[in-house]
């Protein structure tokens, strides 16, 4: 985005401006975007979640506001700004007040990492993946506060599941992510992007494949097997079903959001879809290579840049188009998936949620990391490591080291994946046996 | 792990997942279930004592709005008490009809409990689709025979009010050639679904002596495991004739609950199989010329009973000669398989009692009357 | 920053975080309340730390790495202490401390 | 520019200070516990201004989103929020406000003013983001932080036994039905495994005597 408007304004109107002066518009124009489009994706979010839902179900779904029902999402919002607010006598005023605040402005600031196309990031933070996950973490703030000032039972008791689940949820999420920061050497989520460029293998592993933006991680069992925990826990961290048990409606009726109406219970609900499209979003751009397809390297060369100044900077606009293409396309196949889950499966129980995430989940992420490192190690390190065994002279020597480090971690992940997940049948299986037999192993009876 | 304060919540009575006005009084330690208190009665509406000044064929109607999912069993076991104390004759065509109806309700109504009961495990609307699709078409079915949906008022003593058109029989046979795939894809949907397993294997285990002494019946007695179904041991109508099995559960737990309602739409199709080639041609009338529907029975009393898709539904009659009865009591399946749910729900947690619940399969009409 | 804002103000708004803490710690009774007392000190602690490497070596990594330090030893006593408080409510069903002042166990 | 760098310092310095006096005086607990949060966020700011941006990423996520979090929760569970006739303060809160003071305006101000601190006259930009923290933990300061590993899983360790009560004095788990049943010995244990399918029983061989009918059931 630098680019363009250093060209627009310094080459082509002449104006001289400082740098500080392209720099500040460049950041206004990347987060007027974002203003611009994060409300329209939560409207249009909504609006395909129910029809594709309604669509599962043999019904047609909302179609009568607007085109095809298309102004049904406004019409909701019109709604909900015009409903009373009903504020519960007894709840903590202010606290009540400020809870969906607190729960809906950390996801915003989530946007600010989010790399949309190449060059075009409101902020290339060096911490951009930690920042995004501290961020949300604010947000559980917030559902706390919701469920105690509501001064509901069915509020508090949504609370408490809610940070429960979000914060042991966290761990797996986090965990699962750590390898792509190994692979990419950097946090930031742009550098993330730009490592994943290839044909189904990596270029940062081996440079010479061609550059078709196709070296998404998830080609690697490491990267697979963190995409399948990271997704999961996903669900769990933006509460969609099978883990939507704080707001288990025909439980707890709406869990910590049950007291709240009108605009506030519209914040809980934007801060909810956005968080949805954002960890959709996240998961494109870390396992399936975000704004990276087939033909954005190729714009990005012609274009306009610092290292290129005899580039046209339609090709920067075009690369731009294209890799934000790419990345809403990959983030709307995320959310289909979450809408598909969400009309076919029952939601599971706490306990349950939690022993899946403990017993299951952050193991396995965590040998995931350890099969990373070693794809690292073998891939990337050479004698000055020790690792001059496997370095292999000449060109096809990391191809070499390509395939020996894919062969060993998909052993290892499969292995993983296959004693865990026989561990936690048996551990099933036991309790089942234990259940039908009727000799239960139970502690005394309570003594009143 | 932690000692935490035991909370009291009350579920209801305005709630999503209570299937009416319904309260679960709650006292929880964290999440587990301490104590459950089922309150119920918000929705009285004096059916017993309005029934003792209304004649015996005014009440015919209000019986629909006892189970208002099956209008046509409650109006069978109401029929049959009548008949049976006023000694009225019911012409062969009329029996054949009144099981075809009430077989068609049993599966429409486990189609629909299925679907609620998933529906409350919280998954969103898909399986309740599924199991409202299936009501429909046979609802359909309905509207044909009585003019109604679900409020059919279709029986009358001494038969029905008025005999099959002649599109029933093949639209219902069409119907029956979809209905084992569908029986199959719920059931496909319930035994391979991780999530579904692991809500309600061993959950809300209600012990065979236990459901007895409660004085459970239909397919939560079933599921605990005692084949008991008044059509076998106290044959009623024409019963005796067809051939079906009782299925039982092992455990009585919610899965239980599960297959044995599955496999009870299974047999019911193959008694309305059984009434499709037995079926009686129109000669023999279906209703007895001779039964007054003004009916004003000898003294006395009567009590008749029938497998409702629920459990035990009995009519106690007594008479006292004149046009109206002297008493009328109902025996309401879901509110005696109500009884147990205290038991049932303590020691698990929250998210539990919610699936028990849809497992018993109650109608708040029946339960508060 | 560094030239407009001298080092002294970020040490005197630290050392008033200090007292703050200090004055919670010993004079609230709930325990949780002494616990946040006792982070508002750390946090304190962790300012001075992390000004003194911005103000004197900004060059070098080691305030940073000694404020993460300080951050894991919080993050640990916030999580017995709170395991603590917790255990102190079980006993003896409160959590003012003038109240727990037996030594039985 | 200066002006304004001096003003940023000044908003988040009186957010912290505010903030601190609110949590050490406010009487409801979790109000004390929602300005203890946004202390944290102004210090997190504070980082910031300091150009440790790493390290006001991590305050947010461990202190905001971990500890205090905690505490809300622990809060929540001893539920003793409030008590109006119990006073917050202990009796002698007036004479540690005063040493508190004294502390504050007569050792530590004067001490930092009058000290000769070593500062850079030209200091270069700082910069201490992940990699350079990285290098530093895995070369120069590997023992510290293996240690404060140990650290933490002791604390871990820690908090789970003593948040956990005694084996005897732990209140007995609630019994389902079915376990009641089992322990009073009624039942006899029932085949392990479940079959595959209900089975149907036989209609020709007699049902399982049946429940005694209940005529007028339950006793209008």
């Amino acid at each position: 985005m630098y680019d363009v408007v250093d060209f627009l304004l310094n080459t082509q109107l002449g104006l001289n401006s400082p740098d500080w002066v392209v720099m500040l518009i460049s950041h206004l124009v990347v987060v007027g975007m974002l203003f611009a489009v994060a409300p329209l994706q939560v409207l249009f979010l909504t609006y395909y979640e129910r029809r594709a839902i309604a669509r599962m179900q043999d019904r047609v779904g909302p179609n009568r506001v607007g085109y095809e029902g298309l102004l049904q999402p406004v019409a909701d919002g019109v709604k909900m700004f015009t409903k009373e607010d009903i504020v519960p006598d007894s709840a903590d005023k202010i606290v009540h007040l400020l809870a969906p605040i607190v729960a809906a402005a950390p996801v915003l600031y989530m946007f600010a990492v989010l790399p949309w196309g190449p060059n075009m990031i409101a902020v290339d933070l060096p911490t951009g993946l930690l920042f995004f996950f501290a961020i949300s973490s604010i947000s559980t703030v917030g559902l706390l506060m919701a469920g105690w000032a509501s001064n509901n039972k069915f509020a508090l008791l949504g609370a408490m599941r809610a940070v429960a689940q979000v914060v042991s949820y966290e761990i797996p999420a986090l965990l699962s992510l750590l390898f792509a920061v190994m692979f990419a050497g950097s946090m930031s989520l742009m550098a993330i992007v730009e490592a994943q460029g290839g044909l189904f293998i990596s270029t940062t592993d081996v440079p010479s494949v061609p550059d078709l933006g196709l070296g998404w991680f998830v080609f690697t069992p490491v990267g697979f097997l963190a995409f399948v925990c990271f997704f999961i826990a996903a669900l769990a961290e933006g509460e969609r079903t099978p883990f939507d048990i704080p707001e288990a409606d025909s439980e707890i009726v709406a869990g910590y959001m049950t007291e709240y109406s009108g605009m506030k219970f519209a914040m809980f609900y934007l801060a909810q879809y956005i968080l949805n499209f954002l960890l959709c979003a996240i998961t494109a751009t870390i396992f399936f290579g975000g704004w990276q397809g087939p033909g954005v390297a190729w714009l990005v060369s012609q274009s306009l840049s610092a290292d290129n100044p005899a580039g046209n900077p339609v090709y920067n606009v075009l690369a731009g188009m294209l890799g934000t293409f790419y990345l809403l396309a990959k983030t709307y196949m995320f959310f289909f998936v979450m809408v598909a889950l969400r009309g076919a499966f029952p939601r599971l129980r706490i306990d349950q949620l939690m022993n899946f995430g403990w017993k299951f989940l952050i193991p396995l992420t965590m040998i995931n990391i350890l099969s990373a490192a070693l794809w690292i190690a073998i891939t990337r390190w050479g004698t000055a490591q020790g690792f001059g065994i496997i370095e292999f002279a000449g060109e096809p020597g990391n191809l070499v080291r390509w395939v020996i480090a894919f062969a060993v971690t998909l052993v290892i992940n499969v292995a993983a994946y296959w004693f865990l997940a026989r561990l936690n049948v048996q551990d099933h299986a036991a309790r089942q046996a234990a259940l039908t037999a009727g000799g239960l192993a139970v502690s005394p009876p309570r003594s009143a | 792990m932690i000692t935490t304060d035991e909370l009291q919540i009350n579920i209801g009575p305005q709630h999503p997942s209570t299937h009416g006005v319904f309260r679960m009084l709650l006292t929880v330690d964290g999440e587990t279930v301490v104590h459950l208190e089922p309150v119920f009665g918000y929705l009285h509406r004096n059916h017993e004592q309005l029934a003792e000044v209304n004649t015996y064929l005014q009440n015919m109607p209000y019986t629909d709005r006892l189970d208002y999912f099956n209008s046509m069993a409650n109006n069978h076991a109401y029929a049959l008490a009548v008949e049976k104390l006023a000694g009225i004759e019911v012409p062969e065509r009329a029996e054949y009809i009144r099981v075809l109806m009430v077989e068609l309700t049993r599966i429409l109504n486990h189609a629909g409990a299925l679907g609620f009961m998933i529906n409350d495990m919280g998954a969103w609307q898909t399986p309740l689709a599924f199991g409202i699709r299936e009501r429909e078409k046979i609802l359909d079915l309905f509207e044909l025979v009585s003019g109604a949906r679900m409020m059919c008022n279709y029986f009358r003593f001494g038969g029905v009010v008025r005999d099959i058109p002649d599109e029933f029989i093949p639209r219902m046979k069409k119907l029956m050639i979809a209905m084992p795939a569908y029986m199959d894809e719920l059931e496909r949907l319930l035994r391979e679904n991780e999530i579904l397993l692991a809500r309600s294997e061993g959950i809300g285990i209600l012990p065979r002596e236990v459901a007895v002494s409660y004085g459970v019946t239909g397919p939560v007695l079933r599921g605990s495991g005692i084949a008991y179904d008044i059509r076998k041991a106290e044959p009623y109508s024409i019963y005796d004739r067809f051939d079906f099995d009782v299925p039982v559960g092992s455990v009585g737990d919610v899965y239980d609950r599960f297959l044995v309602r599955i496999e009870e739409m299974r047999q019911s199709r193959r008694i309305l199989e059984q009434i499709i080639e037995q079926l009686p041609d129109a000669s023999g009338g279906h209703i007895n010329p001779k039964a007054r529907q003004n009916v004003r029975p000898p003294v006395g009393d009567a009590y008749a009973r029938v497998e409702s898709p629920k459990g035990e539904l009995g009519f106690y009659l007594v008479s006292d000669g004149g046009t109206k009865p002297y008493r009328y009591k109902v025996r309401a399946p879901s509110f005696i398989n109500l009884t147990p749910l205290g038991d049932m729900c303590r020691g698990y947690k929250v998210a539990d009692i919610v699936v028990i619940l849809g497992s018993i399969d109650i109608v708040m009409g029946e339960v508060d009357r | 920053m560094i030239s407009a804002v001298p080092l002294e103000w970020v040490l005197i708004l630290a050392s008033g975080l200090f007292c703050v803490g200090l004055f919670g710690a010993l004079s609230r009774r709930h325990a949780v309340s002494m616990l946040m007392g006792i982070e508002l000190m750390l946090n304190a602690v962790n300012i001075n730390l992390v000004a003194f490497w911005r103000y004197t070596q900004p060059d070098e990594v080691g305030g940073m790495i000694f404020a993460l330090f300080v951050i894991v030893v919080a993050a640990a006593e916030a999580a017995v202490g709170l395991a603590m408080a917790i255990a102190i409510y079980r006993t003896w069903q409160t959590v003012n401390v003038d109240s727990v002042d037996s030594l039985r166990g | 520019m200066d002006l304004v760098v001096q003003i940023m310092f000044g908003v988040t310095g009186l957010l912290i200070l505010g903030a601190a006096f609110m949590v050490v005086s406010v009487r409801n607990i979790i109000h004390a516990a929602l300005w203890l949060i946004t202390c944290f966020f102004g210090i997190a700011m504070l980082y910031l201004l300091l150009q440790a941006e790493f390290l006001a990423i991590v305050q947010i996520l461990l202190y905001i989103g971990a500890v205090a979090v905690l505490v809300l929760f622990a809060v929540m569970l001893t539920r003793q929020i409030d008590d109006p006739d119990e006073p917050v303060l202990f009796q002698r809160w007036r004479s540690t406000l005063l040493i508190t003071a004294i502390l504050f305006a007569a050792v530590l101000v004067p001490t930092i003013y009058n000290h000769n601190w070593l500062i850079f006259a030209d200091p270069q930009p700082a910069f201490a983001g992940p990699r350079e923290l990285g290098f530093a933990f895995m070369n120069a300061y590997l023992l510290p932080f293996q240690i404060a590993a140990v650290l933490l899983l002791a604390a871990l360790v820690g908090a789970i036994i003593i948040a956990m009560e005694d084996q005897e004095q732990r209140r007995v788990r609630v019994l389902t039905l079915a376990e009641e049943v089992a322990l009073r010995g009624e039942r006899e244990p029932s085949p392990p495994t479940r079959p595959a399918n209900p089975q149907p029983a036989s209609s020709s061989s007699n049902p399982t005597p049946p429940p005694a009918p209940e005529q007028a059931g339950e006793g209008a």
